[in-house]
């Protein structure tokens, strides 16, 4: 039998208004990967950030190696072998990667009294070196892209030699090829007997990965299973309490011709280099690549959210300047970030307001707020898009992510905008959720909507889209229809190829 | 409905949220209370009809300039150039009724619009010019002091031959009870203060911008216009403080205003706005700037020395936020 | 070029770039009436006399390091003689000694330099005129009851003698009035307002304020015509169109002024003669008058206030 | 080993990053250069060794007071006590030589440590009751000026009996040249305020609390620790700036100081150091703080009205922003 790591048993905690964990049960073995399962919300996070001293629980117990234990604090979770990869990224932007990796660590010189950068950069470069990690010890990590970030997250997670390591959806920043990399880094791991918390919302990777899981919901403990005796189907009804359809494609019928977005020749720096597609009314766009392929510059870049070098926009065959997000979203652009928190959200404002920030002149008569309207539109939209709350009135730091994500995509309904583009939409959402946002995204184009839609995720991208571009360094790659004739394949194919 | 979502536990949100508020300018109104209570206590001459309407004439000026720094501290801006841009607007008042002989409302407007130009010129330094908010009203605090002695000649401008200026703010428009209009005037600013920020689109982005000024500009708001704006506001505010000031001194003081910027946002954050932006209340920054002035003069009828004075304010401030401190941490 | 050897006398080697003599001045500040008035006097003999000035000082009477520099870079510009107003005599002294090194002749004003290097002082006994505002304050309430001070500064030579003047002459002189409170306004006009209300509030027998300074003098009469205490005897010090307004219309019931013009005029003159070698009067006392009403339009008094 | 990695992106980002802060300091010190050249030209009165060194002079106090300041706002942190705490530290110093007749070395100490004192006292109020900086530090400015005055018995506190105090900033240690030790000082301490900043623990974690203070929270750093610890740093320095205040006027003038915390943030600012936190060097405060009192010193030189010189270096402030702001543009 495995040597037991890690037990939680009986775990409750409560934020205002809402019980994010009740009675919860968790735990762990040496040299297993255990996965930590649930929809948005179910109390994930929580129950991680109880076990790294991030929250004090309200009850309930923890027994480490064989005794009951109080994490009071991060430092004291460092202490006793536990650390963690956050959901969010939690890096300081104006040190360098390796300044970042061994930060409280330091290596020093000259009676303890001074750093040693050089002594610093070699650890970074010998731990990059073990977990073939190809990334500048030296570099700034704010001119990281917010994949390579992640991957700092995770060399400074194993930098730490832990006996726990939790993993608060490590891949959902990255490619194929950098989760690739990081499995192998996880089974190296398991083998020297490091207890691993995997949380993930990708289901495709819990067979590839995961030993056993525990299944979480609305904050409760629904059981944990052995992950070859179980079927991905099977897990997800215990997730979200009912059968869940997958792996379909989109129609095509209802594809109009007409073209609605042309862009042609764009450049902006080494980002975006001749840029040119068309997007069609009714149809889901997919934009498919590598990370830092510069599918998010162009989006923002259409958007107005950064200036640009050269280029054209048409809209509906006219041509239109945009230089601020204000001239997109009065042509009809709506824009849904792939950072919620840092470009979506006003985290400290309630559902109601950043429902209506984007349709603010549809709110008001000469200036006065119409707050019977408002609420009547966060309303409408929180049942929608089911997002839950107590009320339109909670602030939106206090939802899970999958439901912050919500809030953004119904501030972009309320403006009924003709041209949608969402950066990664799906990033960090449940299977539930996703599910619904699959469904969305359908009907929008159903009604004549055209959509961009950005995504890591390959199947993801082969479900929705009607047609694909694929992107790599800064220039289309390919643009396929998405057909029988197409396949992940040729889609990495065209991601990796790299034209001077 | 389906059993889906987290348990709630069943209470309204809505009265939850209202009752923080609530809270918070209970706690600081509180505190105003207690100090009242305790000065009537220690000194009977505190609580007497002068004196009251003293303490409230002598938070109109500071009051007025901090219901404009309202505005700005919430969108996680700051304002020091409050003080010498009052100043400013004074002097200008003076310039237009006394040397160009224009009527009296006629000089007002020009220096509430002297208000709102410094104020628009901040913004746009900001906005446009992407200059920190302290060090843009840093400068503009250096630039209108300057402005101020050059433009009056280092001399007070009297108003004296202008029997009706002055009655701004010392007359008293309500019949039979003698409240300055200064005093109203506080008090109708503060109305109108709040409506603009709680009834109204330039409030909502006041709150929107400091929360999140990129989310909101990737919303497609025009954030820079309205910054402008929200600083031109903010200036008209400070061209009413300096009209009121020179109306109760009947004359244009050039050297004036210096360190009322630091008041004024004593007094905004004392009534529980934050720094960080995205929150504050209108009615926190009357009770917070009564509290100011309620603790200066009860200090003063005590007969306390000024040196006291000054270390019993510093005091008072570092305990009103840490209350606030607490009371937020509690609310999480 | 480096002056240390100019000479004295030598009326073109100096700073000023048009010939002229070059006296710079130094004073205590400039933002207020007292100092401007000052200026004023300064450049009226700077007229007479031919010679150039500039005039500047610290923006408040607490900033003695500003005033350094401001000195550091007068002896810089080669100045033929110097004009200085101190606000700490024991800081200025090293570079006083400068001054006398490269024989530039100083000359002080407003308050004295407790040095030999001055060669002269055009000054107010601010003590001497405190106290003439005391006997003034004891005469009109007759010699009993309570006042109070509301000063202008805390720390500055000038606040301190003002007060101390008057303090002194009170406690010596008139055992039945008794002094119930100081209060500081900085000299600002509004703060000085409300602490006098204050006092007012608090001390209800009050009979009289004194107040230190213009802004501070003008505080007590706004006060006093905001709450309608036209029985209390207010006694300011300075001038200035608000005050001798107040005298006018009975709020204010006198004040002491000194006689800035002149203490400018004075400063600049002993300059004169120090550059052209001729001897100089060691203490040029500049006086200090009280006026009321009464004497108000007096010519003696008109030459002295300022509006 | 495979090639399954993700792909580095074949450019040095080391070096441009470097590149980005020589230009920075290039600009600046540009700036600084133009300006002696212009005032040079003007007034041939200006570039004179004598004036030089009262230039290099007048900078001390306030250079030393800003790179305490540089710490603090490298954390995203504000002092605006610098100025009175100064004070409070000569009128301290002044106690303990004076009247309690301790050796001068001691006084001296006693006044680092008033400053190390009121750091602490700050930083404690910021890092452990979470009161924001400004409001902490702005408290801690009227409580170190009452206090001041109350120490001091609101008098000058005289250093004429002790004359080796007064060597500290104007006697000269390098033999021949007659470089007042005050210069030496604001050097030296800019040099260990570079050490500290660059190769200590201490510096690391100024700039990941500033950057990033949550993160470096989750890392398992103590930063309340940290941040008191940078508070007192912070401290030492205005300490020393007082000493140096004092010794220079051989007096501890109780009443001064405030206003000099502005004149040190606009310093540190003016050298690049972002009030946003994480960014920051000591070599351009010191240049910053350069620029300062050369354009003071140049105006008065040029007999520029001193209204005017107040217009002229707010103008000034806001246009070596703007280019730092241009630069950092360009620079992304
Ligand atoms: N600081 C907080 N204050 C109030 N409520 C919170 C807080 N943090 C989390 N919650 C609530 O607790 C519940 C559990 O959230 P948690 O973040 O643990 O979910 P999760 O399972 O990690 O979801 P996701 O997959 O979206 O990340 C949610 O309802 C969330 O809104
Ligand atoms: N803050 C930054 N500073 C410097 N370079 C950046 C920054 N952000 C992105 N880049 C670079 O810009 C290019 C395009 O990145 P972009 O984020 O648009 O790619 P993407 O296809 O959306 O991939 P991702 O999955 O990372 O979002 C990449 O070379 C990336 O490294
Ligand atoms: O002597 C001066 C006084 O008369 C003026 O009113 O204020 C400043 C003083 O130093
Ligand atoms: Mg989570
Ligand atoms: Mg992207």
């Amino acid at each position: 039998m495995a040597e037991k790591l890690l037990k939680m048993e009986g775990i409750s905690k409560a934020f205002p208004g809402v019980q994010a964990l009740s009675n919860v049960l968790f735990d762990l073995n040496k040299g297993e990967v255990h996965a930590l399962l649930g929809e948005n919300g179910a109390g994930k996070s929580t129950l991680m950030k109880i076990l790294t001293g991030i929250y004090q629980r309200d009850s309930g117990t923890i027994i480490y190696q064989g005794n009951e234990i109080e994490i009071a604090d991060t430092k004291e979770a460092q202490q006793l072998g536990i650390s963690i990869i956050h959901q969010e990224l939690n890096l300081a932007r104006d040190l360098t990667v390796a300044q970042n990796i061994f930060i409280g660590r330091e290596p020093k010189s000259g009676f303890r009294l001074f750093l040693n950068e050089k002594e610093l950069n070699l650890m970074t470069q010998e731990l990059f070196d073990r977990l073939n990690i190809r990334l500048n010890p030296g570099e700034l990590v704010e001119d990281l892209s917010v994949a390579k970030q992640q991957m700092v997250e995770i060399a400074k997670a194993l930098s730490f030699e832990s006996k726990i390591l939790i993993m608060d959806e490590p891949t959902a920043a990255l490619t194929d090829s950098e989760i690739d990399s990081l499995f192998t880094i996880i089974r190296n791991l398991r083998s020297d007997g490091v207890g691993i918390i995997y949380i993930s919302h990708r289901m495709e990777e819990l067979k590839r990965i995961a030993d056993r899981a525990t299944v979480m919901r609305d904050g409760t403990y629904i059981g944990t299973v052995n992950m070859r005796e179980i079927t991905i189907d099977q897990i997800i009804s215990m997730m979200v309490g009912r059968q869940i359809y997958q792996n379909q494609r989109p129609e095509i019928k209802n594809r109009r011709i007409e073209k609605v977005l042309e862009v042609k020749s764009l450049n902006r720096g080494s980002t975006i280099k001749d840029v040119s597609f068309d997007l069609h009314q009714g149809e889901i766009l997919g934009f498919a690549g590598l990370m830092g392929a510069g599918r998010t510059e162009v989006a923002r870049a259409i958007f107005g959210a950064d200036p640009l070098e050269s280029g054209d926009i048409y809209i509906r065959g006219k041509k239109v300047r945009v230089k601020e997000p204000l001239d997109a979203v009065n042509n009809g652009i709506g824009y849904l970030s792939e950072d919620r928190k840092q470009f979506g959200l006003m985290l400290e404002m309630d559902i109601k307001a950043n429902i209506a920030i984007a349709s603010m002149n549809g709110f008001v008569q000469t200036g006065w707020l119409n707050k019977l309207n408002i609420n009547k539109q966060a309303s409408k939209m929180v049942d929608a898009l089911k997002i839950k709350t107590p009320s339109i009135h909670q602030l939106v730091k206090n939802l899970s992510g999958g439901n912050q994500q919500k809030v953004v995509i119904g501030k972009w309904l309320t403006r009924d905008s003709d041209i949608l583009i969402f950066d990664e939409p799906t990033r960090g959402i449940d299977i539930g959720a996703k599910d619904e946002i699959y469904k969305l995204l359908n009907e929008l184009a159903a009604q004549g909507k055209s959509i961009i839609m950005i995504s890591s995720e390959l199947p993801e991208i082969l479900r929705m889209s009607h047609r694909v571009i694929v992107m790599c360094e800064g220039r289309i790659t390919g643009e396929l229809i998405n057909d029988e004739k197409i396949s992940q394949e040729l889609i990495m194919t065209l991601a990796t190829k790299r034209i001077g | 409905m389906e059993t889906q979502g987290p348990q709630l536990i069943p209470n309204d949100k809505k009265k939850i949220h209202l009752k923080s508020n609530a809270i918070q300018q209970f706690l600081a109104f509180g505190s105003l209370i207690i100090l009242i209570i305790f000065f009537s206590i220690a000194s009977p001459n505190f609580f007497q009809f002068n004196n009251i309407i003293g303490i409230l004439l002598s938070t109109s000026v500071i009051g007025i300039l901090a219901l404009g720094a309202t505005f700005i501290i919430i969108t996680s801006g700051i304002d020091l150039s409050v003080g010498t841009v009052m100043t400013l607007c004074s002097v200008m008042t003076g310039v237009f009724i006394t040397s160009m002989g224009l009527p009296i409302i006629v000089g007002v407007l020009g220096g509430i619009l002297t208000g709102a130009t410094a104020g628009a010129i901040a913004g746009i330094a900001i906005a446009k010019f992407r200059i920190p908010p302290f060090i843009a009203t840093l400068a503009m605090m250096m630039i209108a002091k300057g402005l101020a002695l050059v433009i009056s000649g280092a001399a007070p401008i009297y108003f004296t031959s202008y029997e009706a200026f002055t009655e701004i703010a010392m007359g008293s428009i309500i019949p039979g009870i003698e409240i300055p209009n200064a005093i109203l005037i506080f008090f109708g600013m503060a109305v109108i203060g709040g409506i603009i920020l709680n009834k109204t689109i330039i409030g909502r982005f006041t709150f929107a911008i400091g929360s999140n000024e990129e989310a909101t500009r990737l919303s497609g708001v025009n954030v820079n216009k309205w910054k402008i704006i929200i600083y031109s506001i903010a200036g008209i505010f400070t061209g009413i403080g300096g009209i009121v000031m020179a109306a109760r001194l009947n004359s244009a003081q050039p050297a004036l205003g210096q360190g009322y910027e630091l008041e004024a946002i004593a007094a905004v954050v004392i009534g529980g706005t934050s720094l960080s932006g995205g929150k504050g209340t209108i009615l926190g920054t009357v009770i917070g700037a009564l509290i100011m002035s309620v603790l200066t003069n009860g200090l003063r009828i005590l007969s306390v020395p000024q040196e006291w004075q000054t270390v019993v304010v510093g005091a008072v401030i570092l305990f009103a936020v840490y209350t606030d401190v607490i009371r937020n941490k509690k609310a999480n | 070029a480096c002056s240390s050897d100019q000479s004295n006398t030598d009326n073109d080697s100096g700073g000023s770039k048009d010939g002229k003599p070059y006296i710079a001045i130094i004073s205590k500040g400039f933002q207020h009436q007292f100092w401007q008035a000052v200026k004023q006097g300064a450049e009226q003999a700077a007229k007479e006399f031919d010679v150039e000035i500039t005039f500047e000082g610290p923006e408040s009477e607490s900033q003695v390091d500003k005033q350094m520099e401001m000195l550091r870079a007068a002896l810089d510009k080669n100045p033929d003689a110097i004009g200085f107003a101190a606000l700490d005599s024991q800081a200025a002294l090293s570079l006083l000694q400068e001054a006398s090194d490269n024989k530039i002749p100083v000359i002080a004003f407003d308050s004295g330099v407790e040095s030999e290097i001055p060669l002269a002082t055009a000054a107010t006994d601010s003590r001497a005129a405190a106290a003439l505002a005391a006997d003034k304050m004891a005469e009109l309430i007759g010699e009993e009851g309570e006042v109070a001070v509301v000063a202008h500064d805390q720390v500055s030579q000038t606040g301190i003698d003002r007060r101390d003047g008057f303090v002194n002459q009170i406690k010596e002189k008139y055992p039945n009035i008794t002094i119930v409170d100081i209060q500081y306004g900085g000299g600002d006009h509004l703060k000085s307002t409300d602490a006098a209300k204050a006092i007012m509030q608090a001390y209800p027998n009050l009979k009289g304020i004194f107040g230190t300074n213009e802004g501070s003098a003008i505080g007590v009469v706004n006060a006093v015509s905001e709450v309608n205490r036209n029985d209390l005897v207010v006694i300011g010090f300075d001038s200035g169109k608000q005050q001798i307004d107040a005298i006018k219309n009975g709020l204010m019931t006198g004040a002491i002024t000194q006689n800035p013009v002149g203490i400018g005029y004075e400063t600049v003159k002993a300059a004169v003669d120090a550059i052209n070698g001729k001897e100089v009067q060691k203490n040029i006392d500049t006086g200090f008058f009280y006026y009321d009403k009464d004497n108000i339009d007096d010519e003696e008094i008109a030459a002295v206030i300022y509006e």
